[in-house]
């Protein structure tokens, strides 16, 4: 039983690994963006284990683009570098401004973090190193776009994330967070360092943000304040995704990511016009028929088969 | 257990994506052009709408060396990752022969990775960010319609000289811009900078949240313009902002000697609108072109047969323009061939509905830039007429902006106003011509 | 009554006594024996008079620009503040509602202002079948789950309209909407007053409701405790309905006060549903005076910074930088305590 | 040798008096009982003590230390556990999971130790079946889990917060027994109890609380004939 987690995951890997073989450069841009979501809304996920609710994806991945940007553009950093520096501002930030943000909790933590973001976005949008309102535009985008490059980078980020994931699951901070969310003061009795857990996950978390703006920056070469890289949509899609998969699990954010975007492009490209109205029926739907998430629906499913 | 399902239901989902996705390539029968355009977007809409009509008009002319034209029309939804694999499912799903479209700068800057490695013949309609400009250099295959954000202000300042030596009375000494704070609005001004310090008049500008991101109260912005009381306002912002920013320079009862307006569109029954009363804007084409230019008419009909409606905006007679130049220059070369296609790109010589000529010129960056230029309009009695160029004009400029107080509830005062104009320089227009 | 509550029943005097007024009176200035609180006053009528003095439109304006933004927050703060809802489909409410009196007004010649009426009432039995098709069934389940729901039907609301409507931009050129006062060589917009006093209005009869009503007192039970408040003999899925309805005709019948002097477009509602609902987070759950309070602090403070030139652009920086100053403030006086 | 020592604890809540001037000893390896009526401030107490709220003045001694500003967890760190008046249990973890908790963070063993040991205590406390989920778990086996989750973290105090509160007569007896069983092991405990029955059977020294103040201390006999305490309780529960 034990090992056929491990095989079919392994299986998994080689074939995501020779995905590029298979099919063509237009499924791996949008395997891409999966994999960007997928990151997002597993990040975000990772957060919300601890209960804690955060409306600042966007700042830090914006956080992590601009740090691409600024250091390829003034250093040369070569773009695995730049995207280091990414994953190491974000988190870095992440951990300063949790010192005293992660004091907060729920709705007020949620919108405190969102309003760090826009700060963040006003200022590289008022700065003339970052290139003001216009942006900026990339040199050279990492392996001259070459796709399967690209898509490997991106798969290496996405199964960093499931990674981190599972290992947030599989350890300690599994109970940490796991205690936080229920119950704090059981959780401060029990002896758990509530805030430095919360400022841990919360480093990682955003720094996973930051990597993945970093990369974004480097797939599509350029980074712009106002409409793009520090877009609500990044806030919005990644939110539903996890609620979508089920939270508090590795998959759920997983399987949401996937599905809504395979959903999104597919209704894209079948309805030209209107095809928002769709997805959105779609949404209601469908967390009306699994109100805990696809993840949440398949597990009751088994517990009922088990009794 | 657990795990096994879950995995078969994750190849399930996958799979589904797959058959969903990948549209299956048809044979390469019709010359084949993949556009891309926010099509939520009334420019998006006017533009994909005119280019399914000028497909039209190929094909039921025969097409194009005996082939038919097929249009591939995919929504950027304004998203920079879903413009960027639209583009890569253009290329190499659908694989088109060429790539025509194109309207925000920040959409276009995305796909530029994409462009240069396809290296497919682009001929591009919008972007006018000049940051667009300099990636692009050096790129055969990238043919630009839409005047670039420098090109633009230097043209204004062309005209705004011409008006001056044409309108005695006409004074532009001092100048304010109250522009949205995005990449739009706040280029829009850093370039207008440069030209007044090099025109040599007096500018200061302050930049506003349009309402499309959530402002709409111009209040302090308007009053700090009336403070500074310039010659000429220019506001630079979207098509929402349009009629809450005449209402509220009525509120606080600023009008400048010339009002100017540079929204892409104008909303829903602004033209019904009182308060309209010359508003001069900066935009390509009105409809009212077609009283002036033939092409315009042409083309403002077969549009209103087609679809009973008229285009709102000028990506509608540009995005037309695009497939009838790219279709011209395939006639030419009598193949598909990209090197063939470049040659004959840059011989293009089309009268288009814009009224401008198009042919290719070297820009200060790129080799293949269209002569496109926008044109001075304002609102008169409910229509947009042209006011300069002098060839397209189809109306004298009201001036000045009529003031709020000194006008009725309808535009009825306005006839006087009118008499402003110098009579004796109807002369010199016609010398222009 | 409205709702039947079953054996809850407190006993309470609805009709508003003197004797109440004296103990509200006396309550306000016992406050002012507190030392922070005066000094807190003291400098909030200073900064009050210094505005006054030096530009006098960020006052008007201010106020009017604030009481837009609390008045678009107050139904928000009903839902979310009492009963625990979160709707992020609000600000799409209030842009169906604009739609509504936009097209009554093409259609029919009927004024925006007098359009409102009909909204409450429409929108009232809108929020019932939306809150039977959609919000009922998640409800007291997984509380975030409210967050993909509202955003999907705020999805399907603003599509829709761009169905229906298009999404070009709209708006009514109403004459009375520029209409300006002229004190002493100062000229200012009157028309926004409408919002001051729409806001007033919906603020005291919110509180009127909540303080006086079985019903209103009800719903702040609910919303302390749903469990313990079914336990005592409240039907909490009639409150939940009834809040629920009662926020959306609210949010809808604003919808045309706002599109008086607003462009309208179906994305237009996203932006207010997050300053609503940062308004709410600052004021604090729960208390709709500390809403309209945020509001007009964080109105004015936009405002004067916008009314300055050169800092004009770093007005949403302090906007936020006020706002996280203001919730870290108030999490540190909780921990005080 | 004296492991816990108050002086002059107080705490307010805005302008209400919740403990004032409070001075309770506990010995090494005794139970004491705190008693006293509904909001005399005997959980207050507890959660001064363990930490949930900062003193408004006094002092905490623990085993010779100054822990008064400590945060609750540094005071789980230093030796002082607790459980609560009403269930808390983790609802994300099961039952051993939830133990798991305490020897993990309480302790900072490894997941592994954490696992041993947290079976041990179960073993002891008579809980089986460890894997079920909190839904599957009765009443007892709840609180009796958070006594081995408090005890996990290996304390040198064990607060119990009205244990008993909730139970049926063969479950308090039951309580009572592994109460004992905890103490044979050389546990220092607290009780805070309502139930005197409960004080009569395990405590050696008795405090008691009245509106926030210590009302008077000795044996259990001493405390139930104290006119005072009956006073306060009203003749409620107090045989003498």
């Amino acid at each position: 039983m034990k090992y056929w987690k491990y095989l079919i995951c392994a299986v998994l890997l080689i074939v995501a690994v020779s995905l590029p073989k298979f099919i063509g450069v237009y499924p791996l841009q949008m395997a891409n963006i999966i994999l960007i979501y997928m990151a997002l809304a597993l990040s975000w996920d990772m957060l919300l284990r601890t209960g804690q609710l955060s409306f600042g994806i966007a700042g830090f991945f914006g956080l992590g683009g601009y740090a691409t940007m600024l250091t390829s553009t003034y250093f040369g950093f070569n773009p695995l570098l730049s995207l280091m520096a990414a994953a190491i501002t974000a988190g870095l930030v992440a951990a300063l401004v949790g010192y005293s943000v992660l004091r907060l909790r729920a709705l007020y933590f949620a919108i405190v973090t969102l309003a760090l973001g826009e700060i963040f976005r006003v200022i590289a949008q008022n700065l003339e190193i970052t290139g003001g309102t216009e942006g900026m535009l990339l040199k050279q985008t990492m392996f001259k776009g070459d796709a399967a490059s690209t898509y490997w980078v991106m798969l290496a980020i996405g199964v960093l994330t499931i990674i981190i994931s599972i290992i947030f699951q599989k350890t300690r901070i599994h109970y940490a967070s796991t205690s936080i969310r229920n119950d704090e003061i059981v959780a401060a009795s029990s002896g758990v360092n509530i805030f430095k857990y919360l400022v841990i996950i919360f480093a990682v978390t955003s720094a996973i943000q930051g990597l993945v703006g970093g990369a974004y920056v480097q797939l599509y070469g350029f980074v712009e304040p106002t409409a793009t890289t520090f877009s609500i949509n990044f806030v919005l899609m990644p939110i539903t995704m996890a609620l979508l998969g089920g939270l508090y699990t590795t998959w759920g954010p997983v399987i949401g990511a996937v599905l809504l975007s395979v959903i999104a492009e597919s209704l894209k490209l079948r309805i030209p016009y209107g095809h928002l109205l769709v997805y959105g029926i779609i949404m209601v739907v469908g967390i009306l028929w699994f109100p805990g998430g696809i993840m949440g629906f398949i597990k009751k499913m088994f517990k009922i088969s088990n009794q | 257990m657990r795990i096994k399902v879950f995995i078969v239901l994750l190849l399930a989902a996958f799979v589904t994506g797959l058959f969903f996705v990948a549209v299956p390539a048809q044979a390469a029968e019709p010359i084949k052009i993949g556009a891309l355009l926010p099509l939520a977007d009334a420019t998006g809409k006017d533009g994909s709408r005119s280019m399914e009509l000028a497909v039209k008009q190929i094909n039921a002319k025969g097409g194009i060396l005996g082939r038919q034209v097929q249009l591939i029309v995919i929504d950027d939804e304004l998203k920079a990752e879903k413009a960027a694999a639209a583009l890569d499912k253009l290329c190499t799903v659908d694989n088109v022969d060429f790539i025509v479209g194109g309207m925000a700068s920040g959409i276009t800057m995305a796909l530029i990775p994409g462009m240069k490695k396809y290296g497919k013949v682009v001929v591009w309609a919008g972007a006018a960010y000049s940051g667009v400009e300099k990636a692009m250099e050096g790129q055969d295959w990238f043919f630009h319609l839409h005047a670039w954000d420098y090109q633009q202000g230097a043209y204004y300042e062309k005209g705004w000289a011409e008006v001056k030596q044409k309108y005695a009375s006409f004074k532009r000494d001092k100048m304010f811009m109250a522009y949205e704070e995005g990449a739009f609005g706040s280029g829009s001004f850093k370039g207008q900078k440069v030209l007044a310090e090099n025109g040599k008049y007096e500018v200061q500008g302050e930049a506003f949240k349009s309402a499309a991101m959530g402002g709409g109260d111009y209040r302090s912005v308007l009053r700090h313009a009336k403070e500074f009381n310039p010659d000429q306002f220019i506001w630079v912002g979207y098509d929402k902002d349009a009629l809450p920013m005449m209402e509220q320079a009525k509120e606080i009862g600023f009008s400048p000697l010339t009002f100017v307006g540079s929204p892409p569109a104008w909303p829903v029954d602004f033209a019904k609108q009182p308060l309209n009363e010359g508003v001069l804007l900066y935009s390509y084409w009105a409809d009212t072109m077609k009283n002036v230019s033939r092409a315009s008419k042409t083309y403002s009909d077969a549009f209103h047969k087609e679809f009973k409606d008229t285009p709102t905006t000028y990506f509608g007679p540009l995005c037309y323009t695009n497939i009838m130049i790219l279709a011209d220059a395939i006639k030419k070369a009598g193949t598909i061939d990209k090197a063939a296609v470049i040659k004959a790109l840059e011989t293009t010589n089309y009268p288009s509905p814009l009224g401008d000529t198009f042919v290719f010129k070297k820009s200060n960056v790129i080799d293949h830039q269209a002569n496109s230029w926008p044109k001075f309009m304002q609102w008169q009695k409910g229509k947009l007429e042209v006011i300069w160029p002098w060839e397209y004009a189809t109306a004298k400029m009201i001036y000045p902006f009529p003031a709020w107080d000194k006008r009725g509830k309808a535009s009825a005062t306005i006839e006087g106003e009118k008499k402003a104009v110098p009579a004796k320089d109807a002369k010199k227009d016609k010398v222009k011509k | 009554m409205l709702i039947p509550c079953g054996q809850y029943k407190p006993a309470r005097n609805s009709s508003i006594r003197f004797r109440d007024l004296i103990t509200m009176i006396n309550s306000i200035l016992s406050k002012f024996k507190q030392k922070n609180f005066l000094i807190g006053f003291i400098i909030i009528i200073a900064a009050i008079i210094l505005v006054a003095i030096y530009k006098p439109n960020v006052l008007f304006e201010g106020l009017q620009r604030s009481a837009l933004y609390a008045l678009i927050a107050l139904p928000m703060a009903l839902l979310l503040g009492i009963v625990d809802i979160v709707n992020l489909a609000h600000g799409e409410f209030m842009m169906v509602g604009a739609y509504f009196a936009y097209f009554m007004n093409v259609q029919f010649g009927m004024d925006p202002i007098v359009a409102v009426i009909p909204a409450l009432f429409l929108f009232f039995l809108f929020g019932i079948l939306v809150y039977y098709i959609t919000f009922k069934h998640i409800i007291g389940k997984e509380p975030l789950s409210q967050l993909l729901l509202g955003f999907g039907v705020g999805l399907v609301l603003a599509e829709g309209i761009t169905v229906i409507a298009t999404n070009f931009p709209r708006k009514l050129g109403l004459d009375y909407v520029s209409s300006s006062a002229t004190i002493g060589g100062f000229t200012f917009g009157t028309f926004e007053f409408v919002y001051v006093a729409a806001t007033i209005i919906i603020l005291v009869g919110l509180q009127l409701f909540l303080k006086k009503t079985d019903t209103g007192q009800a719903a702040l039970a609910v919303g302390q405790n749903p469990r313990g408040a079914k336990i005592v003999g409240i039907n909490v899925q009639w409150i939940y309905l009834l809040i629920f309805a009662l926020s959306i005709a609210l949010i809808g019948a604003i919808g045309p006060l706002f599109g008086t002097r607003y462009t309208i477009f179906p994305g237009v509602g996203d932006q207010y549903t997050l300053k609503s609902f940062i308004l709410v987070a600052v004021g604090g759950m729960g208390s709709l005076n500390g809403v309209v309070l945020a509001a007009l602090i964080l109105g004015m403070a936009e405002t004067l910074v916008l009314s300055s030139l050169q800092y004009g652009k770093w007005a949403d920086i302090i906007y936020f930088a006020l706002i996280i100053g203001f919730i870290l403030y108030r999490s540190h006086q909780r921990q005080v305590k | 040798m004296t492991i816990l020592k108050t002086t002059g604890v107080t705490k307010q809540f805005g302008g209400l008096v919740a403990l004032s001037d409070v001075n309770v000893e506990v010995n090494e390896n005794e139970i004491v009982g705190i008693i006293g009526p509904n909001g005399s401030g005997k959980s207050t107490f507890t959660n001064v003590v363990a930490g949930v709220y900062l003193p408004t003045s006094g002092k905490i001694e623990f085993c010779g230390q100054d822990i008064t500003q400590k945060t609750t967890h540094e005071k789980c760190h230093a030796g002082i556990s607790r459980t609560f008046q009403l269930m808390r249990p983790l609802i994300g973890l099961n039952m051993i999971q939830n133990i798991m908790v305490g020897a993990m963070f309480g302790k900072g063993h490894s997941l592994k130790e954490a696992r041993k040991r947290s079976a041990e205590l179960c073993k002891f406390l008579d809980l089986e079946n460890v894997e079920r989920p909190i839904s599957a778990m009765t009443a007892l086996e709840i609180k009796k889990m958070e006594i081995a989750r408090a005890l996990a973290t290996e304390p040198k105090l064990l607060f119990l917060d009205e244990v008993m509160a909730g139970l049926n007569k063969d479950e308090t007896m039951e309580m009572i027994n592994t109460v004992r069983k905890i103490h044979s092991r050389g546990m220092t405990i607290v009780i805070i109890e309502h139930v005197m029955r409960v004080i009569r059977e395990l405590t050696q020294r008795v405090v008691v609380l009245e509106w926030g103040k210590v009302l008077c201390e000795g044996t259990y006999e001493k405390v139930s004939c104290d006119q005072r305490v009956i006073t306060a309780y009203l003749g409620e529960e107090a045989e003498c």
